[in-house]
């Protein structure tokens, strides 16, 4: 079962994470990325590229579903205005051993962050700026091997 | 032939719209043609495009790279390196 | 901030993963194992050694906090009889970059598995056996070095 | 001197009870020592402590060989492999 959705409301965590759950495979593996206000962000919004998105997303569920063989792979990905403490982005995957889930969900959270099309933008007080993109991100998601 | 393009973020905001319809001459026949294309028109295109190493590109919703033919496309979308996630 | 609770109550996932949230720390990672049904099992029963399960488990908290410089490491374990579906443990990890938070949650859920003094036993309808334990649970706790 | 062993799982099952007060003999100084001495009093304990291989222990809740010394010990648990989470 793949699960996709870009949503402007707050990502419901527990309703998310009920619809991975799976009475016949007994690990569930998610991260949750949440807006950061420690140097000063106030807010933080989402740009997205509609329709491209959701593709994407589900083209990364599809091959973690595929290489893990998963029970479920879901991403929930919020867009527009957050504040610091709103959760951005939630990724469960579900199998039946641990091991699996765990990779599963950090090979979806490292090509998301360089393989779908959000764009971030900060505001600290009056000033906003857009974020730019990290090396750090391109290395993480090499990791997993080319880009399918 | 008509070409839905669509911009997204700083490249957005510097051009001024988010979406837009051109018909570019024959001689377009890429991504970075079109590209080379809309900069000639200068002030926002100029500055949303100066740096092809910031450049990313997608046809039909599929990400491309620049050398990419543009036959057939309809939707070309033009945007910076996304930070998603 | 390091949370470890053994209790005898079904898991409150979202009240549990609300507590690993921190608006300084903008990654959590969490794994949840659930009771699975799908090789005939009616009830899974756990048994535990009180005071020294917490002990243990604050122990490797510890242990993930300094390693992976945590915001905040949340062990959840629940014991005594579950059904199929049900959460038997959930694991959450909070740092300021998901590899971090990934990591770490990976190496307590492996550790916890091994080093923590649980007890499974299966009920099949009328008939229940003690879980033996398994191997690869040794080699999966054994790749993150040495028990502390 | 006296000391409150615990016993879990199937080995709790096997000696029909899940803790006890024994108080060995001086010549008992290791743990391997205190579980023969108990073995000798055959039945589920004979049967608990049959496989070595299979038998873990703790010394006041901390985890612990077989070969270390019982000297100030208060409270020995004797328990199977754990198989958690």
């Amino acid at each position: 079962m793949i699960r996709v959705v870009v949503q402007d409301a707050p990502i419901d965590l527990a309703a998310e994470h009920a619809l991975a759950e799976a009475a016949d495979a007994g690990a569930v593996a998610t991260f949750t990325g949440l807006v950061r206000g420690d140097d000063g962000v106030t807010e933080l919004a989402l740009e997205h590229y509609p329709g491209a998105t959701e593709r994407a997303l589900e083209r990364l569920c599809e091959q973690a579903v595929e290489r893990w063989t998963l029970a479920k792979a879901v991403i929930v990905h919020r867009v527009g205005p957050m504040v610091p403490g709103d959760r951005v982005v939630f990724v469960a995957t579900t199998a039946r051993h641990r091991g699996a889930a765990l990779e599963a969900c950090a090979f979806l959270i490292d090509r998301l962050k360089t393989g779908a099309p959000f764009w971030k933008r900060e505001r600290r007080g009056s000033e906003a700026r857009w974020v730019e993109a990290r090396e750090s991100d391109d290395v993480a998601a090499a990791r997993w091997g080319a880009a399918g | 032939m008509a070409i839905d393009l669509l911009y997204f973020a700083w490249m957005r905001e510097a051009i001024g719209t988010g979406s837009e319809q051109v018909d570019p001459p024959v001689d377009v026949t890429t991504i970075a043609d079109l590209v080379d294309w809309l900069g000639t028109r200068g002030g926002g295109y100029a500055t949303a495009f100066a740096d092809r190493q910031r450049l990313r590109a997608a046809v039909d919703q599929a990400f491309v790279p620049l050398d990419t033919p543009l036959a057939g496309a309809r939707e070309v979308a033009l945007f910076p390196p996304v930070t998603g996630g």
